[in-house]
């Protein structure tokens, strides 16, 4: 179970985050919404360990994250994107996916030095599980272009397949379908909850609402940096302050 | 210890005025350009040669940063903008074929040996602290330019434009301004400042071809304590390593701790200045990643 | 004339640090050879010289080094450089057997090199000595000195010092200050600070010149005792007028000299020739008697070179390992514009 | 590719006739045909990778054209630098790297006033009152915002140059729903007031076809299909989407290498 | 002239080394060391320091081999605080600082006349132990360079906090790689060392850093073969250029400066004319415009 005590974060004197707390389990998927600005991103990246928050904690299974250390939190399992895609922009789509996946032989220098072998074999079990993620993203056709000349859908598909790569627990994503065809984004829900029912922590944050309603088991909504509701989709709908704030629909 | 502040003032002018124009082509370009400490060299030289011709200072100077712009348009017509999209270390590399093409032209025309400015200075005593008639020219010159550019950057549209276009150049273009016009033109005011920091330096010191290697490394110092691309920041940097230096080499510590006179020896005056550079850059408060971490 | 030339190599700066003293260095050489080769060479050999760039650096040294020896096959270089340079060119001439006449490096190092190493720059300590035991004797108490951070600015103050204290003067700053500075306001503040009754220095033109501007600027006022006060470059005539004097090679001031200046002013025109040019001259002359010698070039016929050889720097000594000693000292004193002979030490 | 023959007629704002382009020998858009009525806001959709956003980029003269002729106005702007187009009145919002990073969103908005100094502070006015969000935000760096907000960033600097052309590369994407409505309102609410056609790029293609005229469909850098909003049904475009990302025939082999 | 040759091409060798080292820093890496002459400095120093103090050989080898380890993680270790333009400048001074102090304090290596050391003094013995250090480091730098570690070098060196969030620690492989690469280095000044049989500070100048750059960027930054072929390039125009006096029968001073004039030009236009360096890295072109 990952949960977030009390998170307060500030920029500069602006509280992007004051005390919020969640709970997200295994198995489950639990949507992020709220008015642009509210805080859904800085709570992403102090969960990844990217921001380290000025108060309050985040712990996976009990155990406190490392903050301010993303690769320590990746290590412990978990794996998220950006909303604004990050890639090796000069690498192939087929080196950005392999390159997701953690502790590979070859990265060891030693290893690397006198037992190649033990490299070479991993590698080409890696490069079919990167083909299979590709296609199932409809990228297969892309694999040997250069990542940087994707377009910018294709990128948030890329980067999500590399986040899945080290076949992570725990998953976070921000804003996956943004920019994405709607073709696909229906491949994304079918994909989401079949992650989900592998078990899988999915945090989501969406403003795509239809997805929302589709695959979250519970959302929770925040504005200026606090919770003002959680529950399930159906609730958060019914919910007028919701309605208002981050809906723009008259109740 | 007056002497010692009066002397740092001096000095920081002396590469103020050098280090700026770096500064400015940095932030528009985005690579430091090792020619630019040529383009200073240059300067000078053009003013010494506008001055053989029974030029005073004012008109060789002006001259001399005419011409000076010119030359560092046209090295950005024949060089930079063709190499425009490769990695900015090999622009400086490019950039430093380029000063080695200048220093040995220049070294072809003029000859390998000094030369000197003949000035008349008159010297005044403030309490048992000496300076010069000069120095306070030059010193007043430097800010006299110092304000001048601050005005154009931050006051007028080229200004806009200028800063515009260091941050991102296409997303620049398609707010309609002219990139490649106001490239040039950021260029020949480099070139321009060089020349007429080339030529304060060479008045307090000499002109020689190779003088590049001995100022690249304090104005490169300055630039980069101060930031590299801001010029108030390469200003700041100029005095904080004219400081450094100065009281490093000028201040007897040996009376402080004892009775002996001791120094540091002058030898380690550039060591100073470098460690100055490393020092600061390894304490400056951390830069925000590109993009932050969305 | 028809006979193959002999080809001669030297190696200086000529561009990077230092290039005016390697400049005319390799005048002078142009200057003897220009002598000989009218002369009908050297029994009707004409001496080509091949010139090479080392840039104060030690790998462009050995490349140069390497290309004369076994491309142009020379069988001597001249060079002026850095100890640096010239020691790591050194091992190399040994092995090949060929040998190097050095122009301008001090370091007693050299003299590890005995057979393929001659300098026709004499120790730095002898002129060293001669100083400090001559400042000592005008009546100077305390002195500070300004010197390049080189060995041979070092070597001069070093041995200068120990002579001017053993004489019961007293040495309240030592500066070493590092060559081709734009300016030296820092170096002369501490010298300014140290208060000494004169300074002593030695160091090359435009260096020497700039510490001279600084001086002036920051109402310097002492008297400057120079090693070799003729290869300083004097700023300001009026300010230094009768402000500097010093010890120097004897032989700067003969005959043989004042026929070379002739010589450089009719090929190069007005500018006044550095001692370097004499140095450079005296190495060519040696190396075209060894040749001339019968036997032809070889160690054993330079060695021999310097019998009976009155050059533009005097007549010339070398102990076992090549380095020149004894040199005729002469005192000069700068008057009215330019350096006069005033005596013999 | 047949080309409708409406878009051929004079009069149009933008024309593209057969115009290939792409990136240094990389041709995405293969001779496409099209036209930007007067007043008209025009929905471009496309499966991801399409070249919806290169055709944008090409009005823009931000990408190599190796073929066709493209008029503003009946001009012939092919060879026409950036900063001239949008100088002749094409205002863009670009997808991504759409704001000036390291500048504050205060000077963000001057340069967005770049081309007419003088209305800086009414334009200013203006597109702080469309999002009250900024004006809070005015002394931020612009490369600290969240995603949303430097969308509504780049909205604002385009708007404030007074376009008479409007390039909108997925306006929507990364605002939260009730933004969306505001933007959309304004937009049509722009086109209606200045009457300035509007060439508006969606994945949001329900929110897209709200608010267009007609729709143009891109597949593999070529227009598929050229119809009103109101003829388009969802499983016809369910089709070209599967067709033109998904499917056999992916866009990347379609796209020939200039000899 | 064979042994002329013999000279240039051991000198090309070793400096090919040193090139190959930087190449695996910056090229893969994406570490923009403008103090490279600083590793290979110290492994100058090791066999200096040691001969000027009486010790072995063997001694000075593994005392420049560990002051560039030492040294590579001291320098290193403010990257994390830096930008990289800003480490670049800090490492070109960390080089300096290293060079005035053995200009300046005498005691250590002979101050600024440097100091002897044993000298291979067989030419052809020299060639061949520097045609084997080039091959072996060579093997190695290609080992790298076809492994996932230098496919994680390569994301390294496009975005760090994008490898943190992959799960892998930026530091410690930009530490594990300038470790090998300034041992790479310093093994190529320890055999310079050898070959020269002198070592003296004004061979590390900020200078020889350029000319290193030079080489690699001209060669093709991140290809291995680029590094050796960039160098041997450089090399060949500065010694041409020697025999340029002899053709042209201009004024020696002329000459002198016309062949880093020379130099300057070349450069210029191998950029112009071949932007991507002698020897590209095999890569996929991106444009600069984002989708
Ligand atoms: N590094 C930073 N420096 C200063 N302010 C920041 C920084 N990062 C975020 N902020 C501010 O914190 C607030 C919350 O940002 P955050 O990115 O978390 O919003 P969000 O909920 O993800 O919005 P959106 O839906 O638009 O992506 C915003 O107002 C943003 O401007
Ligand atoms: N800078 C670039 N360099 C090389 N190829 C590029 C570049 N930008 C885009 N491409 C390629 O051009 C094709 C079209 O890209 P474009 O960005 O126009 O698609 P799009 O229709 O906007 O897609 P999306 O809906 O995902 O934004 C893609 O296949 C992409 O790989
Ligand atoms: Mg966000
Ligand atoms: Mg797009």
């Amino acid at each position: 179970m990952l949960s977030v005590r009390d998170v307060t974060v500030a920029f500069a004197g602006v509280r992007a985050l004051d005390a919020v707390s969640l709970e997200a389990r295994p198995g489950r998927i639990l949507g992020l919404i709220g008015p642009n600005g509210s805080g859904k991103s800085t709570l992403l990246n102090v969960v990844a360990g990217a921001i380290a928050p000025d108060s309050g904690s985040v712990s996976i299974e009990a155990v406190p994250i490392p903050a301010g250390r993303p690769e320590e939190v990746a290590a412990r399992g978990v794996a998220r994107t950006f909303q604004i895609p990050r890639l090796a922009r000069r690498l192939t789509v087929i080196q950005n996916m392999m390159v997701g996946r953690r502790d590979q032989p070859g990265e060891n220098l030693l290893t690397l030095l006198f037992r190649p072998g033990a490299s070479r074999r991993s590698e080409r079990a890696l490069v079919v599980d990167a083909r299979a993620m590709l296609a199932r993203l409809g990228l297969i056709h892309l694999a040997d272009h250069a990542a940087g000349g994707l377009s910018g859908g294709q990128q948030k598909l890329l980067s999500m397949g590399m986040a899945l790569m080290s076949d992570p627990p725990v998953l976070l994503l921000d804003e996956p379908a943004a920019g994405v065809n709607p073709v696909l984004v229906e491949q994304q829900i079918v994909f989401l909850k079949s992650l989900a029912a592998e078990g899988r922590t999915v945090l989501l944050i969406e403003h795509n609402m239809e997805m929302i309603a589709d695959v979250c088991d519970d959302v929770v909504v925040l504005d200026a940096g606090t919770v003002i509701a959680r529950g399930s989709p159906v609730d958060i709908r019914r919910n007028a302050q919701v309605m208002r704030s981050y809906l723009g629909e008259t109740a | 210890m007056l002497q010692i502040l009066l002397n740092s003032i001096v000095y920081a002018s002396e590469i103020a005025v050098i280090a700026v124009g770096i500064s400015l082509a940095y932030s528009v370009v985005r690579f430091a350009n090792f020619a630019h400490i040529q383009y200073a060299v240059l300067g000078g030289y053009f003013t010494y040669a506008a001055r053989g011709l029974g030029l005073g200072f004012p008109v060789a100077t002006a001259i001399s940063a005419v011409l000076t712009g010119l030359v560092a348009i046209i090295v950005e017509r024949l060089v930079f903008h063709p190499l425009r999209g490769l990695r900015p270390e090999a622009k400086m590399i490019a950039s430093w074929g380029v000063a080695l093409a200048f220093r040995s032209g220049v070294a072809a025309v003029f000859g390998g040996a000094a030369r000197v400015f003949d000035v008349e200075t008159d010297t005044y005593l403030l309490g048992d602290a000496v300076i010069t008639s000069l120095d306070l020219a030059v010193v007043a010159t430097t800010i006299a330019a110092m304000v001048v550019l601050q005005l154009l950057l931050y006051r007028t549209r080229i200004g806009t434009g200028l800063r515009a276009l260091a941050d991102n150049r296409d997303l620049a273009a398609t707010r309609g301004i002219p990139p490649d016009r106001l490239t040039a033109l950021m260029w020949f005011l480099a070139g321009a400042f060089a020349a007429l920091g080339g030529t304060l330096f060479a008045l307090e010191t000499r002109l020689q071809p190779d003088m590049d290697l001995q100022i690249l490394l304090p104005v490169f110092a300055a630039v980069t304590i101060g930031g590299l691309s801001s010029i108030a920041g390469a200003v700041a940097g100029a005095c904080i390593l004219s400081l450094a230096q100065n009281i490093a080499i000028g201040v007897d510590f040996g009376a402080v701790l004892s009775s002996r006179s001791w120094f540091l020896p002058s030898q380690f005056r550039d060591t100073i200045a470098v460690a100055a550079m490393v020092l600061v850059l390894c304490f400056r408060p951390r830069q925000l990643r590109s993009g932050g971490v969305r | 004339q028809s006979k193959e030339p002999i080809p001669i190599g030297v190696i200086a700066n000529l561009t990077g640090m230092d290039v005016k003293t390697s400049t005319d260095m390799v005048r002078g050489i142009q200057i003897a050879a220009d002598a000989v080769n009218k002369d009908g060479g050297v029994d009707g050999q004409p001496i080509k010289l091949i010139i090479e760039d080392a840039q104060y650096k030690t790998q462009e040294a050995l490349n140069a080094a390497t290309k004369l020896y076994d491309v142009d096959k020379v069988p001597a270089v001249i060079m002026f450089g850095g100890s640096s340079i010239e020691l790591a060119v050194a091992p190399i001439a040994k092995q090949k057997g060929k040998i190097i006449v050095n122009t301008s490096s001090s370091s007693a190092k050299l003299g590890d090199f005995p057979g393929t190493v001659y300098s026709v720059l004499p120790l730095d300590d002898i002129v060293g000595k001669a100083l400090g035991e001559w400042t000592a004797a005008q009546g100077v108490k305390s002195a500070a000195f300004v010197v390049p951070n080189n060995t041979f600015g070092t070597g001069l103050m070093d041995a200068a010092a120990t002579a001017f204290e053993a004489k019961g003067g007293k040495i309240v700053a030592k500066i070493a200050y590092s060559e081709g500075q734009p300016d030296y306001r820092a170096d002369i503040q501490q010298l300014v600070s140290s208060k000494p009754d004169a300074i002593m220095t030695t160091g090359y033109g435009d260096d020497s010149r700039t510490i001279f501007k600084d001086a002036r600027t920051l109402g310097l006022k002492q008297v400057w005792y120079a090693g070799y006060p003729s290869i300083l470059t004097v700023e300001n005539e009026a300010w230094m007028n009768g402000h500097l004097m010093g010890v120097d090679n004897g032989g700067l001031s003969g005959d043989v000299a004042k026929k070379v200046g002739a010589d450089y002013a009719a090929k190069f025109g007005k500018e006044e020739p550095l001692p370097h040019v004499f140095y450079g001259y005296d190495a060519l002359m040696l190396i075209a008697r060894a040749a001339a010698a019968p036997g032809g070039f070889s160690a054993t016929t330079m060695a021999k070179s310097i019998d009976g050889y009155q050059g533009a720097t005097g007549a010339i000594k070398w102990d076992v390992r090549g380095q020149r000693i004894d040199p005729p000292i002469d005192v000069i004193s700068y008057k009215d514009g330019k350096f006069v002979t005033t005596g013999q030490q | 590719m047949s080309v409708p023959p409406e878009s051929r007629a004079a009069g149009a704002a933008l024309r593209l006739d057969a115009v290939s382009a792409g990136y240094g020998p990389l041709v995405i858009l293969d001779r496409l045909s099209m036209a930007l009525r007067p007043d008209e806001i025009l929905l471009v959709l496309g499966a991801n990778g399409s070249g919806k956003s290169t055709l944008l980029k090409t009005v823009m003269g931000l990408t190599t054209i190796t073929g066709g002729i493209l008029h503003k106005d009946d001009v012939d702007i092919t060879r026409w630098a950036t900063h001239r187009r949008a100088a002749g009145g094409i205002g863009y919002v670009p997808q991504n790297n759409n704001v000036f990073a390291g500048l504050s969103v205060r000077d963000n908005l001057g340069m967005g006033a770049y081309l007419q100094p003088a209305k800086r502070a009414a334009a200013q006015e203006a597109v702080l009152d469309l999002f009250p969000r900024l004006r809070e935000r005015l002394g931020a760096t612009a490369g600290a915002l969240s995603g949303g907000e430097r969308r509504m960033l780049s909205i604002a600097l385009t708007l404030m140059a007074d376009p008479a052309v409007l390039l909108l590369d997925e306006p929507s994407s990364d605002l939260a729903p009730a933004m969306i409505d505001l933007v959309f309102a304004a937009i049509q609410r722009i086109r209606r007031e200045r009457r300035i056609p509007v060439l508006l790029v969606e994945q949001n293609v329900a929110r897209g076809l709200a608010i267009a005229d007609r729709v143009v469909v891109l597949v593999r850098g070529s227009v598929a299909a050229d119809m009103p909003a109101a003829a388009v049904q969802r499983d016809h475009l369910h089709a070209l989407f599967l067709h033109g990302s998904v499917g056999a025939a992916p866009a990347i082999q379609a796209q020939r290498s200039v000899p | 002239m064979l042994d002329f040759l013999v000279f240039a091409v051991t000198m090309i060798a070793i400096w090919s080394v040193v090139a190959l080292s930087l190449d695996l820093q910056f090229g893969l890496c994406g570490l923009v060391n403008f103090g490279q002459i600083l590793p290979f400095a110290l492994g100058a120093y090791g066999p200096a320091i040691s001969a000027a103090h009486g010790g072995s050989i063997s001694a000075g080898l593994a005392l420049g081999l560990a002051m560039a380890a030492v040294g590579g993680v001291l320098v290193l270790a403010p990257v994390g605080r830096l930008s990289q333009d800003y480490w670049a400048l800090v490492s070109l001074g960390a080089s300096e600082i290293f060079r005035l102090l053995m200009v300046n304090v005498t005691p250590i290596a002979g101050g600024q006349d440097g100091t002897a050391v044993a000298r291979v003094s067989n030419p052809l013995a020299a060639l061949g132990l520097a045609l084997g250090l080039l091959l072996a480091m060579l093997l190695l730098a290609r080992r790298i360079d076809r492994s996932p570690l230098g496919r994680l070098m390569r994301v390294l060196r496009e975005d760090d906090l994008l490898v943190a969030t992959l799960g892998r620690n930026p530091f410690r492989v930009q530490a594990l790689v300038t470790v090998v690469a300034w041992l790479m280095a310093a093994l190529a000044g320890a055999l310079y060392a050898h070959v020269v049989g002198f070592v003296a500070p004004s061979s590390f100048s900020v200078a020889e850093t350029f000319i290193v750059w030079t080489a690699l960027i001209l060669g093709g930054a991140g290809s291995l073969l680029g590094a050796v072929v960039g160098t041997a390039f450089v090399q060949f125009i500065s010694v041409s250029t020697r025999f340029l006096a002899a053709w042209s029968g201009l004024p020696f001073d002329l000459v002198a400066n016309l062949r880093l004039g020379i130099f300057g030009v070349v450069l210029v236009l191998v950029f112009l004319l071949r932007r991507e360096g002698l020897v590209p890295e095999r890569k996929v072109r991106v444009d600069a415009v984002g989708p």
